[in-house]
């Protein structure tokens, strides 16, 4: 299928890793246009917008920073795409991560898979969500009124098969 | 030889900065790196455990070994996509 | 939850059904707004837009036309997204469905969903897209090089709880 | 009395029109104007297990009385959504 190109050529439209505003229709229209290079084009784009919200644990948030370590999320996130277009029918996958101050409701990352029936694409951006929490070199830091926290997460190992079947099992139920 | 440390995050704010150097022996692993910023910083010691490492902006095991120059980097736990 | 009250509002953004282009992003950013005047607001978005594929069961599509019964349809929409609501946990869903000629790379629906999690919102936009599929007044017309045909697919019946309990199995599997 | 009957899609090519009225008695059902309808349309008759029905832009069953003036639609199979 030449997925590997074609995620490439996704990619180099807008870059993964930006202090700019998330444009999901940006990034949904350039998919629809890379699958109409391909023979019969897509049938179906699921996206995912992760927004910042109000409050964690019960706390009030004032705002957040991320932090990513950006030439590592950039080829992990297209290690993503390419696990993704492996499971699910060559689907084609594009992430975008922010960085920077964020404020409550902004759009922290903007996910978009292509596929030719609805069930890949949907199983496809939810795939690439859970192995974007679970890998990409990403960090949150968050602002309280009185205080601030850094948020940890999973330990990131993309060669953890244990990790990428979980991934699977809640992408597909 | 040298190599440059990278780190991120907590990590970073706990070593007061971002970029260091770090002087290891021919033959050195990601892990010997590890012990070594770690003695120059002790507050990282308890992400021994947690750190995920790479070498030239790709993820490493702790095995890996490194060479003189190169870029090694540790990374808390990740937390982004949310 | 006053779900109710709250689907009417994102409405009234824009039309239901309408024979201009649709844009997923003013829909998310519709329906983030209006989560933000929630409590908290919402945590993600999924969004599906449905495209016009070039070939249908081996068949080169020159166009389509979809036509609707317009003040049906947009009850209709209003129907599933208060089932989407009580199905997952009070998730906000927008639907729109382009009516009129298209072409081959547009899109002729798009649904968005918010949620607090991510599980949600991604189950409450395939719950949609499904129910879209089996009850709204909506019918595809295909144009080929050598002839023409209306697409007829599900017998539409709201009240059906067996057709229900089939777009819940495929949302959540 | 007399309703007006709106016809969607392959129902309306058949007919060659989607406005239409019927004359139906007194305590006609959905299911009177829809034999009605056919009645006028021999053309529809195929469709009479698969279609839908409304009754002034509502979902109706074929049970629903119908009142002076309504307006009852019929919906061949749906094919919206993709």
């Amino acid at each position: 299928l030449g997925t590997n190109a074609q995620t490439y050529t996704v990619m180099i439209v807008s870059p993964a890793v930006t202090t700019s505003p998330l444009s999901v229709e940006s990034l949904v229209v350039a998919l629809e246009r890379e699958a109409q290079t391909r023979g019969e084009g897509c049938g179906a784009v699921c996206s995912f917008v992760g927004v910042v919200r109000a409050t964690h644990q019960g706390r009030s948030v004032t705002y957040l920073e991320y932090e990513a370590f950006a030439p590592l999320a950039e080829k992990t996130f297209a290690q993503i795409s390419r696990e993704a277009a492996d499971h699910f029918g060559g689907a084609l996958v594009a992430i975008r991560h922010r960085v920077g101050r964020l404020q409550i409701g902004e759009a922290s990352v903007i996910i978009a898979a292509a596929a030719a029936h609805r069930a890949e694409a949907f199983h496809a951006c939810r795939y690439a969500i859970e192995r974007v929490k679970q890998i990409a070199p990403v960090w949150k830091h968050e602002f309280f009124v009185d205080g601030h926290a850094w948020v940890e997460g999973a330990i990131a190992d993309p060669a953890d098969d244990e990790a990428r079947r979980v991934a699977l099992e809640r992408a597909c139920a | 030889m040298r190599v440059n440390v990278q780190l991120f995050a907590r990590l970073r704010e706990l070593a007061g900065g971002a970029d260091w150097t770090c002087e290891v022996p021919t033959g050195a692993t990601v892990a010997d790196v590890w012990r070594a910023i770690a003695a120059d910083h002790p507050a990282l010691a308890p992400f021994e455990r947690s750190v995920s490492c790479a070498r030239n902006a790709e993820f490493a095991k702790r095995t890996a070994a490194v060479a003189d120059g190169d870029d090694v980097a540790f990374l808390p736990p990740v937390s982004g996509g949310a």
